[in-house]
Parts: C-alpha cells; structure tokens; sequence
C-alpha cells in the first residue's frame, strides 16, 4: 500500500470533489504499478518535475498509431512503471455504453493493465493508462475480441467524436453519431496507420451549441444548421412568457442580429428569417417553443487547433452548408481530397490550417474545388496583395 | 493475427431502448435541477439523464460500481459526456431519486448543467506525459475542491467552463474555456550536447523552432538555443530528448479567461491572459486556486444574467476586467507572436 | 548661403481677427446648409466657413482668384481643409450670399459639410509619379462629376468620404475610407538585367521584397521573380528602376469599401476589397464611375440614418452586402497576407 | 495652347466639377511646362502607362529632402518636362492663410515653376509642381525670404498637420496648431535632413473625430480627449429634442458603450461617465448641449501607415493620456525617445509600426520607458508565446 510514502498526494484524497488519489490507491490494491505510479507522482510534487523519459515508439500488430509509449526516468525507485504506455481505445459514438461492454473493458484492463484508466481522454478515446510493452498485444487480442478497436495517436487522423445529437438532444441537425461511425470506419487506415504530416482531428456537433467544441478542437469540424426560418409555436412561447421568463430581455436583446421582436401585449414573437444566424440562443431559451427550421444539414468547418506552433486557430467556415445524408459520399469525397492535398503539401508538423494559411486560402479552395463565398470570412481582406492566377490576366509579351 | 480495422462498436449496440425508440425525434428537454435533465421525445415518451461529476482518472472499480447502478436503475445503460461527467440514462422517473441518493452515498456530485460549473476538461500532467510544466489532476482536485457549490447548486449567472492543460501543447483545448489553467515554462531549453549528437537530426532540430532561435552546433554536432528569441514553447523538445524544456524553479502556471465554444449569441472566442505566473505549490496550488475563485467570483458578482466571462468582459471592457479583477497589467499582456496587430488597440474609445 | 530650418509661417500669422480673439473659445456650430458652417464663441461672435470644392490640381491664376474672393468678403483670410476643400472665412452675415453667387459663378461648388460628399482625397497619378497603376486627377474628376449633386446637396445618410490612390503605396491613404479607389498592378515586374545590374545592388532588391520572390541571379549580375509568389507590390521597383512593373494591358483599378478613420461610434475601420479589378479606361472610366456610383446608391437606399457605409455593412454582414450590391465574391476577396486568420470566419453564424 | 493635340484629356473638361485640364490648360498659357504636361498625360490616356522615369535625387543646398525629383521619359517629344520636380513646401498649421502670403506663392512659383499645384498634398504640405533642376535653388531662396520652408520627403520626419483645432473647432481638447508648429520646429533637422530608416510622420487632431486622419496616416497620432465626465446642459439637450432630434435612437442607441440613457419625459439625458470611451458621437450630434469634460489632453498612438510592406496599420495607443502644454516636454520628450529607438533598430524601410510588430511591443515600451496598461490593447493576447525578461526567472544552475 501507497500510504505512508506519499504525505504530498495524500492530501488530495481530501475535499469533496471524488479524488483521482483514490482512485490510484483503489488500482494500487491489485496494480503494483499503480502504486509505483502515486509513489513516483508523489516524488512529482516534492521536486516540482515529471518523472517520465521522453516518447518512445511502442505498438501492436498492424497499427501504427493508438498506444503512447511510456518510461519511467526512476525505474530503480519506481520498477513497475519503467514501462508504463497508454492504449487508445476507441470510444462508441456518443460515449454510450453498456454495462456489459464497461465490464468487459475492465476486465481485460484489470488482466493486461494498471487497473487505471480516463473515462474519456480529451479527444474522446477510452484511455488505458499504463501497461508494459509485453502486455500490449495480447491486452488488445483480447480488446478486438471484445469489439474494441484502438483509437489514434501521431501524423494521422485522430479519432473523431460526436455530441449525444439525435440520441438524446432535440437541437441536432445532423445524425452526429451516425456521421462519426462512419468517418471512423472508411478512414480507418489513415486512423491506424499514421501516415500525414501531423494530427487530424474530426468533431461532430448537432448544433452551433457545439457540445464536442468542434470549432475549438477539430481541424475539420461539422455541426449541424438548417435553412429556413425558426420554427415558432406561439403558444409555446406565450407559456415562457407566462411562466417569468423575460423574453425581451432575455431572448431578443440578446439575439447577435436583432432578428427577434418580442409583441409583449399579443404575446408574440416575430422573426426576421433573412437575419437569423442560427446561433441557437433563442431555441436555447424556449425549447418548447422553438425548432430549427425544417431544411437541415451542416456547416463545415476546417483548421481549428491548439497552440503549437502558429498559434490556436478555430475552425474557419469552408462549406457553410452540406445535407448529410447517409451514406455521406459528397462528405467523404472532400475530405478526401483535403486529405490528399494536405498530405501532398504539407511540411513536417504542419496542421492543415497552418498550410492554408501559408499558401493561401484561395490555393486551398482551387485545390479541393471549393468556391469561395462570402461566409468563409467576417469581412474581405483589408490588403491590396491580391494574387491573380496567370490565366486571369494578359499574357505579357 | 487478430483483426484490425474494425472500428469502434456501433453505436446503435449502446443505446437504451427507448433511446433508439425516439431516436432523433426528441422534442424538448426542462433541467429540473442541478444534475437532471429531462428529455421528451415527440412520441410523449421520456429519459430523465442524471449527470455525475468524475475525476476522469479513475479505476476499473470505479467503473464497476457505475455499472452497478447503471443496471440497478438505467436497464445496464450509462454514458460519459463530453467533458467527462457521468450520465446514468433513467426511464423510470421513480427511479431518480434513489439514484442520486446512492450516487451522493458515494460521495459523487450531482449537478453540471445549465448555469453550473461543469467538471473541467484537463489533461495528464505528471501522471502520464513527458513535457508538463505542472500537475494536471492535482490542480482539478485542488480547484472544483473549492468551486464545489458551484457544480451542484445553479447560482452562476452562465454557463461556467474551466479547463487545464499541463503545457502549451494545450492538450485540453483550454484556449476556448471560460478559466483556463495553462502550465507554462519559462526558460529555454538546456540542450544536452551530448544526447542530440546521438539521436536527434540537426536540421530537424532547427527546424522545429517557430522563432527561429536553434541554431547548429556544428561542433559539438549540436544545436545552441539563441536564449532571447526563445519563448519556452517546448517544441524543440517534442522533437528531441536532449532539449530538455522542464524547469521545477521556473515551470508555474498561468491563467486565461474569457473563452467560449458555442454560438450562442456572440461567435466563438478564445481565451485570454489574465496571469502569465503563478508558481508550482503542490498538493493543493494555494495560489492557483485562490486566483480561479477570485475570478469566478468577480464575474459571478458583475455579470448580467445569461453572460458568459467573456461576454462580461468584452461589454465592460478588459481594461475594466483588470481593474475589478485586481490583476496587474504587465508586457506580458500584450501579443507579440504572430497575429499581433489585430488586438492592438486602433481606436481612441478606451475606459480610464 | 539662404537661411535653412525656420519651419512655416506661425500659423498666428494667418489668423483673422475673429479667430484670434476667440482662439479655443468656440461654443458650438450648426451647418446652416451644405457647405456653411456658423461657429458661434463664447464671446457671443460667429464666424462663417463656406466650403467650397477645388480640383486640389490647380494653377496660381486659380488661387489668385481665391484670394480676390477672399479680399472683397473674408478681409483676406482663406483657409483649405484635410481634405482639400476650400473655406472661405466670413465674419459678415451679410457677405454669406454674394461670395455664394461668385463662386457659384466661377462654376465652383459650395457644399462638401454634414452628410454631404466632401472631395476626394487623391494622389498624382499619371501627372507627376514613376509607379501608378492608373491615374488619379482624371477619375477623381470623372467620379465627382457623377456624384456632384451627393456634394451640393445633403442627402446621404452619412458622411461619405471617397478616395483614390494610383498605386499599392496607397498616398491617398485609401485604407480608411467609405469607398476608395485604388490603382492596383496585376503582373510581376519585368527585371531589365542590364540596367539592373549597371544602377542597383542585389541584396537590396532581393531584401526589398516582402514575398521574398526575388532570388539572385548571379550569372546576369542581376536577380530573377519566382512569379507564383508575386503579389505585384510594386515595392522592388521603388527600390529599383531595372524592376518596370507598370502594365499597360493589365494594370487597373480595384474597389473598396466600408472604411472610416473618425472614432464616432465605432472604431476607426479599413476599407476592405469590394470589386478586384476594373479596366483603366481613359479619360473617363465609366466602369469605375458606375461602379462607385452603384456602391453609393446601395448605400443610400439600405442604411439607416447616420449609418456610415461600414457600418451599415457590419450590420447587415458582408455576405448579405456582396448580394445587395450585386457583386460576385472571388478567391481575391478571401485574404491570404499576414494577418489573414483573423478574418476568416470562425463562427457558424452568417446569413445565407 | 494645348487644345487639340490633347483629345483625350480635353474630355475632362466637360462636367459639373471644376476641372483640373482647365486649371492646366490655364498654367500652360504661361508656362510651356505645363502645355508639355497636359501632352503627355494624353499620351498616357491614349497608352494606360505613365510616363516619368524612375526618381531622381534633386535638391536644394542644406537641405536632404523637400523635392521629388522627376524626369520624363519622353523628352524628346516633351521637352519642357525633361526635368519636371516637385517641391514639397511646409504650410501653416491648420492651412490658414492671409492672401498676402497666397499671392507671394504664386508669383514666386509663376517665375521658377510651372504654374500647378496641389493645395494641398496628402501629407499637407503646398505642393508645388513641376520646375527645373537650375530653378530649384533661386526658387527656394525666394520662398525662404518670403517665409516659406521646405517640408518633408525621403527616410526623415515629414510636414507634421493638425486640424483646425481652437482655431474654429469647439470640440479640440488641445491646441493642435500649436503642438503641430512646436513639433514642426523642434525637429526641424530630421524633417530637412532624412537620416531615419524611412518616413516619419506626425499628425494632431483635437478630438476623436479625427479630421487630420492621424490615426490612419500617421506614425505618430495625436488625438485630443479627456478625463471627467461629459458637460450636459439639460436645458440645451431638451432644445434639440423639442427641435425634433430623435434623442432615444440618433444619440442614445448609438453611443457604443450604453453609457448614455434619456428620459423623454424629464427631457433629461443621463451619463455613466465611467462607461464614456470619449467618442464624441453623442456631442457631435448636441454641439449646443454637450461639451468634453473639463481635464483635458491627448491620446497617443503610434504605428498608423499604408500598407507597404506588412499591410496598412492603424495607430495603437500607447500613452492613453497626456497634459499637453507648451512648452510639450514630456511629449518631445517622449518623441526624442522613439525616434532614437526607432533609428537604431529599424532596417532600412522598415516604419516604426513594423519595427514593433516584429520584436514586440513589450521590447518597444521598454526602450522607451512606457508603462503596459491595458488602454494599449482591445485585448490581452490569446497565445501563450509570453517572453519573460532574463531578472524576472531564477537562473539555472
Ligand atoms: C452532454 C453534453 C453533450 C455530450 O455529447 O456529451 C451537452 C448536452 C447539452 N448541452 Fe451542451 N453539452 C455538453 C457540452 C457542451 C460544450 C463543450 C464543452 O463544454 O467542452 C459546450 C460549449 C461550451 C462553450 O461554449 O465553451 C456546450 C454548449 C452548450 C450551450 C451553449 C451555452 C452558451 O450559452 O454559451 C447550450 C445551450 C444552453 O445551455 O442553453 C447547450 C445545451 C445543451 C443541452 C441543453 C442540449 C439538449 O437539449 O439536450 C444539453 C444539456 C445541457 C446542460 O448540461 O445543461 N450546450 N455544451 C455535454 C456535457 C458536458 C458536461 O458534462 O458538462
Ligand atoms: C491523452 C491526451 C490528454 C488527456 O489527458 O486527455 C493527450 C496527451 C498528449 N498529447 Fe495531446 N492529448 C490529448 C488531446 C489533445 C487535444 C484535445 C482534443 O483532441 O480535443 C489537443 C488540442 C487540440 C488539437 O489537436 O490541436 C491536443 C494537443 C496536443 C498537441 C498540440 C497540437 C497543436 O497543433 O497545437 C501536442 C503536441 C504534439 O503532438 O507534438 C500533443 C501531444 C500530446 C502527447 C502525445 C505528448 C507529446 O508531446 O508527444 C501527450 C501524451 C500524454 C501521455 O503520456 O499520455 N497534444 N491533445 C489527449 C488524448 C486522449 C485521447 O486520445 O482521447
Ligand atoms: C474642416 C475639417 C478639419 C480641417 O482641419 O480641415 C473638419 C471640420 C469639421 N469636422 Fe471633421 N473635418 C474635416 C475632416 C474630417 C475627417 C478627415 C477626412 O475625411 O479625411 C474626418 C474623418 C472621416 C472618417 O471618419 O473617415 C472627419 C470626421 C468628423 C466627424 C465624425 C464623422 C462620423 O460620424 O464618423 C465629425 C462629427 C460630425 O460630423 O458629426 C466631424 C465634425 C467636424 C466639425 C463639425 C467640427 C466643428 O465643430 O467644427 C467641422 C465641420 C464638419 C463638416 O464638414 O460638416 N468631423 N472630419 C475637415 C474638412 C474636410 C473636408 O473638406 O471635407
Ligand atoms: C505627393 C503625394 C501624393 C499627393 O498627390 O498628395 C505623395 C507622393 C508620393 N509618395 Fe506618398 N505621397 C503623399 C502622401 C502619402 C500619404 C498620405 C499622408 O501622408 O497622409 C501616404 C500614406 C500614409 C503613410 O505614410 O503610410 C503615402 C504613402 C507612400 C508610400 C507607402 C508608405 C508605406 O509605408 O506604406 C510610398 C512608398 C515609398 O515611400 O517608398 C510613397 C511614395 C511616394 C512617392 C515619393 C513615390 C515613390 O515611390 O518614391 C510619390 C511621389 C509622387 C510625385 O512624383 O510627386 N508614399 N504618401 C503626397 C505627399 C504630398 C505632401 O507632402 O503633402
Ligand atoms: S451540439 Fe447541439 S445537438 Fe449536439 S448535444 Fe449540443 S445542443 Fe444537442
Ligand atoms: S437563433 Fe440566434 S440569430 Fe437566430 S433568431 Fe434566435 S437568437 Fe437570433
Ligand atoms: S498538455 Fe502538454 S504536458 Fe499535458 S498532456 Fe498534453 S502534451 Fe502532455
Ligand atoms: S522552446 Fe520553442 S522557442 Fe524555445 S528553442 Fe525550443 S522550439 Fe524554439
Ligand atoms: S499612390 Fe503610388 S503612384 Fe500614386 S502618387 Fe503615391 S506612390 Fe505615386
Ligand atoms: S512586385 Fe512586390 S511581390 Fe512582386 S517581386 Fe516585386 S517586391 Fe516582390
Ligand atoms: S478633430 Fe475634433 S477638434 Fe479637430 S476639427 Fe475635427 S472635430 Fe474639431
Ligand atoms: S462620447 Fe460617445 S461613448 Fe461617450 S457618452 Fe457620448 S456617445 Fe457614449
């Protein structure tokens, strides 16, 4: 047991947030590794450093990706996490489960694993926290036998989420689990076998709510809108009214476009159709009385990323409206042709948004056959350096 | 060979029955209280969703006990969200209440939704990565220790979303949340000559600094770090072992306010620097903690009703921000990387 | 040897009386119709400014003319405006009227104040610069003669203000205005080796690119264009004369709108590119003039009172401006120098 | 006379706007320069190509600056615009003049020059266009005795300008004649005698109306503004509403901060003055009622340019309030600073804006001993690129 030898961490087992130090002490009951793993943590929070060496190239048969290797620097203080690697495994779309499924996860995690695990990593994979370099193939034999396929890490796609969508949400415009299995599955190989410049991540949200912060987080981002005006249930609206919710301040003083009046003696609220900008907040507020109009489909959105290396970027508007409908050939073929063109271009550790950036959007939307229209921007350049393609000038002599 | 390529399971094989009944026909949802929303689907049907606050790193036994209560009181069906909380799916609204009492049992929190501080998406830290300049989980534990109440009661005047990330490759996406804790180095890389010569590539090396500041070594068949130019990105070490970037004096952490993710209302924004330092005080970040609730609680005390951190912000003003804030305004504040120009303030409208 | 460094008469010097007397002293002004002003002082006195419009291009017989108007009704004071206006300063009431009638007379318009169309900020074009892609005083003239009566009269729903500039280097400082006019280039330079290498130095005209197009070519003694990363800036040949980039065939005029420079409301703006390219077709390229008439009309009849042309684009959004003015959006719209990002749209909100 | 040999041109002469071919037409009954003028602008309509040769260095003694060489290309078919200069001559503050002076100019140009001017350039100097390289110097010596000096041209300071200002503005929160005079003087040797990286320029205005267009068009911007609240005369505000002014939606709504309420039926407008950001919409709209408050100085800002060579720039504050009075010390002071800075760090074309941009704002205030405040910026950086200065970390081993 942990106990004693770890004074600093022990102290997180206080407080009424469940604690993580629990947890690794309720693994370290059957895992010396996880033991060795608060032991070497608690080290962490006396030296104010990481104990662990840098990368290392582990994996299963067949992928290429999916597992992070991992070694501790203390392997004499801390033997049973000198090897101590991460399996990616890929979650359900929606991260539903069932028990049966979670138990047999656990189980097999128990028999290969330190007992530890994220339920969820943040790209949305089951994390499988810490295993040695033998255990890894016949952990994920026994993961595949369960139905459970690895998720991705390194120079290829990631593994793409979705929000809960039509499983449980009345906002989706999209079947969002069902448009993330599907990606998942026919790009599979680039998911397994890392094979591009850097990462790429897909997000699938049901609205411009944006539950798996697609637009934050995924270079190519697909949430779902609609054409057409708000679908409004006077009534409805009139029991929000009813019931104390101030809709003139509440809702149409906050609509971005104004595209909202509020008739507070006929209880009626009126909507400019051309104005709305589908951001969600009125069907937010009223739910009951509400609806997305009834045309749906999806903006896409591509470039978005963390820091590393010329700065975070969110998604920019690409296509600001596809139907998707199974089985999402006209999604598929551009991505497609995204991947291709990246893949081509790109430099080492170049995301995608950072390559459009540098060789221009209009390079970009040549490339994959995108036209270029007016949402992809807030506003046109404010420079004169406008390139023209030569066939759009005169041929000097 | 066993087989690859097969993907995750479907997720039809996950869904409760009466899920995969109203499948996208739900209608509306009410939040009854903290923690419990209810879904009604157009058929009139049900599913009441209890959302639990997690850890995120927990054990196989933890796991096993939301199994249990997922088959005691959800038919054998749970989910995760995307931040991470647990979400026991009920159709029996009688069974509500049982559940939360042995989920409370447990010292679980109930709550999340609507204007509550949801549980914070971070990342590894300590625990698991190679380049952390501080502790993830640690610091969470430490931080919705103290923002307790604001998970399981409703008294936040929107929607409050806190991220850690351990270094700047920002693994946690903190750069769009509402309070991001962001590990930050401080001082370039010390290069170990002799380990580069060995495994890494000189021009990859060099390649690898976005400001230009790795020259070669011929040399020593190294690299030199031209120590002005260096912003402690740790790129460099991503590329190569012997760029060392982790410094136990000088790793802290730093915090951001102001992000967003959704549409609602106004577009997307990122997060902003509010403190460039404070230092690394494990196990609990005193410091860290106290700075979080502070800014918590000034928006949470100046906010109107319905505003996110950053939208308070951007009405105010930033210049306000600080003030009320009590945040001193240094250089630190003001871009220099890239994109720069566009926050330089062009106009003569400022608040004194 | 003359003497050097005594700067320009003290502005006291030029002074009249009245302004003397109530020097920082002004209570307030009304506009008592296009192109008067009445600013009253503290002192009770008033003066009168009657704004009256000038090619700016003009001979000493014309600013003897001004001086005659200005001896018989202004005791011999005149002063010209930022902009290039003329104003006649008139301490009498009742010379107000006659000095209209001659200058309306000499075929000179009084107007330019208010919600009027003051005169165009512009440059020398064709008349007196090495690098214009197009002229300036001939489209100046041609635009003002279509939209005089925006000037005389007030009937805009804001100020307009319309500038031009003959190249990239932008001397009419066309990057603020409701509406410029810009000459603009479309081919890279044609490197003449000879001279080149006979009157310039490498390095400089390499350095001087900011595309970094431009490579040695040591055989010639002179350097080549990689014409893919040209964005015809026209800056090499400022560096260098052996660098023609005017283009007789495909230099021309492009358009741009929704600028201002005044803090009022909202925050100084830059224009921003509205039609690319339009032919340079002399002496009075109708298609410019149509253009920028088309851009005032839509303005006109869309805005809402006070609306400066951007900000009446900021509201209705740029997608929905491109469809009421009828112009097609192309890749050149889409920004691709260095702070493009920040103008592309990252947010799911937009009109259709 | 120029008339029929210039077809094309002459076309300008039609129209309601007065014409600049008549203003040439009328220099060239005097002067042949300006007949060659009108021919070869001709020219140029007929071949859409100008036609003046690449610069020229000219001047007058003691001076490095002041005239634009220029040299037509076709001399042979224009000669008396072989040598065709301009001289750039530093008008009064706020373009003020007594006719005396005007008429001086003009019978010094009529004997040495072409005839033509611009009144004004778009820096605002007296431009004076077209004379030989022999007549620069007697030309220059006469407008000196005259009183008149050379402006700007070339890597140096150039003609600073100011609005009207206290001259006829009710609005100006300083004296921007003045301040524009004073600085003119004081850095007389820069503005005559480049030595700088690239251009310099300077423009006041009295208010945030900014006439002169600093913020746009000048390296270092000037702009009148105050501390304190609004001066309200209730009575006059209650004027303009009983005169018809739609209070409520022509001033109220449109201030951009909220600052501002109206009681239509007090006929009271109400200020939070510490939501003012001093954008003078609301006095602009009530010049009887409303006047700045009563401490008054200027903001500075530095970095507005065109778009050569990193895009256009608008100015960014960097001293959100300065007490401007004369002698301006702390101002010239502050300028001295910049410039030294400036001069040794720019490369060659590199205007001060860009110099920043490229090391950094915090490297430029330090230079120049500015404190960070946020008035600086709109907001805080969204990166975590932060630089910290070698004292302010604890030195490794
Ligand atoms: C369960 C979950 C989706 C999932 O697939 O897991 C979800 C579910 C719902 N979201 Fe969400 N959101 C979820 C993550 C998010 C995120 C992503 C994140 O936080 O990382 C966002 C973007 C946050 C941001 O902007 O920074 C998000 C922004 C929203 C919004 C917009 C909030 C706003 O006004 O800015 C709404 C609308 C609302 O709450 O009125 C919303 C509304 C909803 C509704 C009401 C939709 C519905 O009708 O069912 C769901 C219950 C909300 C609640 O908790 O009060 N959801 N929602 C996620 C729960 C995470 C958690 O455990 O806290
Ligand atoms: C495990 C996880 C954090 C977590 O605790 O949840 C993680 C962990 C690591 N990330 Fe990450 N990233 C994880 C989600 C993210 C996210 C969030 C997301 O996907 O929504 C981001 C921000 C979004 C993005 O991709 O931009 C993210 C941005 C990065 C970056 C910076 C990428 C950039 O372009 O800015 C790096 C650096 C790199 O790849 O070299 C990185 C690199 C890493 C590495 C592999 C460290 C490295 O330098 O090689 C970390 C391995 C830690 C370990 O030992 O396990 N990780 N990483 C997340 C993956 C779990 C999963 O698969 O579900
Ligand atoms: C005479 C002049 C100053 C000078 O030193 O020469 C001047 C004079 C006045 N300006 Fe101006 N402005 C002058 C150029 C400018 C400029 C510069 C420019 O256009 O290049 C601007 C910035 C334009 C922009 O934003 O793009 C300018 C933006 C304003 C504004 C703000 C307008 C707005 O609402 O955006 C006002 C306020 C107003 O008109 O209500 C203003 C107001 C005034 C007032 C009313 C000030 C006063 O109390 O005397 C003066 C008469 C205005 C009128 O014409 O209706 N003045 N004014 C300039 C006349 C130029 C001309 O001939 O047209
Ligand atoms: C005469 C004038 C235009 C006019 O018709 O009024 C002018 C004319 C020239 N400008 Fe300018 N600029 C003139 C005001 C401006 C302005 C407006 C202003 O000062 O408010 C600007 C924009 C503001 C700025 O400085 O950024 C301006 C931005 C430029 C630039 C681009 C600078 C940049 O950093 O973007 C150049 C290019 C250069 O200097 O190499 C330039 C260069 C030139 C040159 C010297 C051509 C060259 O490449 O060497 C032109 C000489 C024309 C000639 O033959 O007379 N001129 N120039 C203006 C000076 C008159 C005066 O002294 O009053
Ligand atoms: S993104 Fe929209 S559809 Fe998806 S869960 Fe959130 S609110 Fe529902
Ligand atoms: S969805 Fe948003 S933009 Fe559309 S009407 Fe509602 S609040 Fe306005
Ligand atoms: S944020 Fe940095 S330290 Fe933390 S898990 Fe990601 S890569 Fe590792
Ligand atoms: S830490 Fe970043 S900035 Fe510093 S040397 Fe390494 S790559 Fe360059
Ligand atoms: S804009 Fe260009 S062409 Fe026109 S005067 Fe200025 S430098 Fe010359
Ligand atoms: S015109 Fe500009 S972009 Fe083209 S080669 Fe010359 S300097 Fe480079
Ligand atoms: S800038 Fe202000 S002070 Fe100067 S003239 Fe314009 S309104 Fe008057
Ligand atoms: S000056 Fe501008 S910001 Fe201040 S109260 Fe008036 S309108 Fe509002």
């Amino acid at each position: 047991m942990a106990n004693a030898q770890t004074p600093r961490v022990d102290e997180l087992e206080k407080g009424p947030w469940p604690s993580f130090v629990k947890e690794i002490k309720r693994a370290a009951e059957k895992h010396p590794s996880a033991g060795d793993l608060l032991r070497q943590l608690d080290l962490s929070y006396a030296e104010k450093i990481g104990h662990w060496k840098h990368g290392g190239i582990v994996g299963v048969k067949g992928y290429g990706g999916g597992v992070i290797g991992r070694y501790s620097d203390k392997p004499e203080e801390f033997p049973h996490v000198k090897e101590f690697h991460t399996m990616r495994i890929n979650q359900p779309s929606g991260w539903f489960y069932t028990t049966e499924a979670l138990r047999k996860l656990c189980d097999i995690w128990d028999k290969y694993g330190s007992g530890l695990t994220n339920f969820h990593g943040s790209t949305g994979d089951i994390i499988l926290l810490g295993t040695t370099t033998g255990n890894l193939q016949p952990c994920f034999d026994e993961l595949s036998d369960a139905g459970f396929d690895l998720g991705g890490s390194g120079g290829g796609l990631r593994t793409p989420s979705a929000c809960v969508g039509p499983a449980r949400c009345e906002f989706s415009c999209i079947d969002t689990l069902d448009v993330c299995h599907s990606l998942t599955l026919e790009f599979q190989d680039f998911l397994h076998r890392p094979q591009w410049p850097y990462k790429f991540k897909i997000k699938v949200s049901g609205c411009a709510n944006d539950c798996v912060a697609s637009i934050a987080r995924a270079d190519f981002a697909i949430i779902g809108t609609w054409k057409g005006a708000i679908q409004i249930d006077q009534a409805a609206v009139a029991d929000y009214a009813d019931a104390g919710l101030n809709i003139q301040e509440e809702v149409v003083e906050k609509c971005p476009t104004g595209a909202l009046a509020w008739d507070g003696e006929k209880k009626e609220l009126k909507l400019k159709a051309e104005d709305c900008v589908r951001c969600m907040h009125c069907i937010n507020k009223m739910p009951k009385a509400l609806r997305p109009g009834e045309q749906r489909g999806a903006t896409l959105l591509v470039g978005g990323k963390a820091t590393i290396l010329k700065s975070a970027f969110l998604g920019w508007v690409i296509v600001p409206f596809m139907e998707l409908k199974p089985p999402y050939t006209e999604l598929k073929d551009l991505l497609r042709r995204i991947f291709d063109w990246w893949d081509e271009n790109g430099k080492n550790r170049e995301r995608i948004g950072e390559l459009i950036y540098r060789v221009g959007m209009r390079t970009f939307l040549k490339a994959v056959g995108l036209p270029p229209v007016p949402q992809m921007v807030f506003r046109p350049r404010a420079n004169p350096y406008v390139f023209w393609w030569p066939e759009e000038v005169k041929r000097n002599a | 060979m066993p087989r690859t390529d097969f993907g995750p399971p479907h997720y039809m094989e996950m869904l409760p029955p009466v899920i995969k009944r109203n499948y996208g026909r739900w209608k509306y949802h009410e939040i009854l209280r903290p923690g419990v929303l209810k879904h009604v689907a157009e058929s009139g049907e049900e599913i009441y969703s209890i959302r639990v606050g997690s850890p995120r790193l927990v054990s196989t036994d933890f796991i096993r006990e939301v199994c249990d209560l997922a088959d005691k009181y959800c038919d054998g069906y749970v989910r995760f969200t995307s931040r991470h909380n647990i979400e026991f799916l009920v159709t029996k609204k009688e069974n509500i209440e049982p559940l939360i009492q042995e989920v409370k049992a447990k010292g679980w929190p109930v709550g999340g939704t609507g204007n509550c501080l949801s549980n914070m998406v971070h990342t590894q830290g300590w625990i698991h990565c190679h380049t952390p300049a501080t502790d993830a989980s640690g610091i969470v534990k430490a931080v919705m220790d103290e923002l307790y109440e604001y998970f399981v009661e409703e008294k936040l005047p929107a929607k409050l979303r806190i991220s850690l990330a351990c270094c700047l490759n920002m693994c946690g996406a903190v750069h769009c949340s509402d309070i991001a804790i962001l590990g930050v180095h401080r001082t370039p890389p010390r290069v170990d000559h002799e380990l580069l010569a060995k495994v890494s590539e000189i021009p990859t090396v060099v390649a690898s600094c976005p400001t230009g500041a790795i020259r070669p070594n011929p040399k020593l068949k190294s690299v030199e770090v031209n120590e002005e130019r260096c912003m402690y990105c740790g790129n460099c070490f991503t590329m190569s072992p012997a760029m060392q970037i982790m410094d136990p004096e000088n790793d802290g952490v730093s915090i951001w306010v102001g992000g967003k993710v959704s549409n609602a209302r106004t577009a997307p924004m990122f997060s902003r620097l509010a403190i460039p330092y404070l230092p690394n005080n494990p196990p609990r970040w005193p410091e860290v903690v106290e700075a979080v609730k502070k800014l918590v609680e000034v928006w949470a005390t100046h906010a109107r009703k319905g505003e996110r951190m950053g939208e308070w912000i951007e009405r105010i003003g930033w210049e306000t921000f600080f003030k009320l804030a009590d945040i001193p305004f240094t250089d630190k504040h003001i871009d220099d990387f890239i994109f720069s120009v566009p926050t330089f303030r062009t106009t003569t409208q400022f608040r004194w």
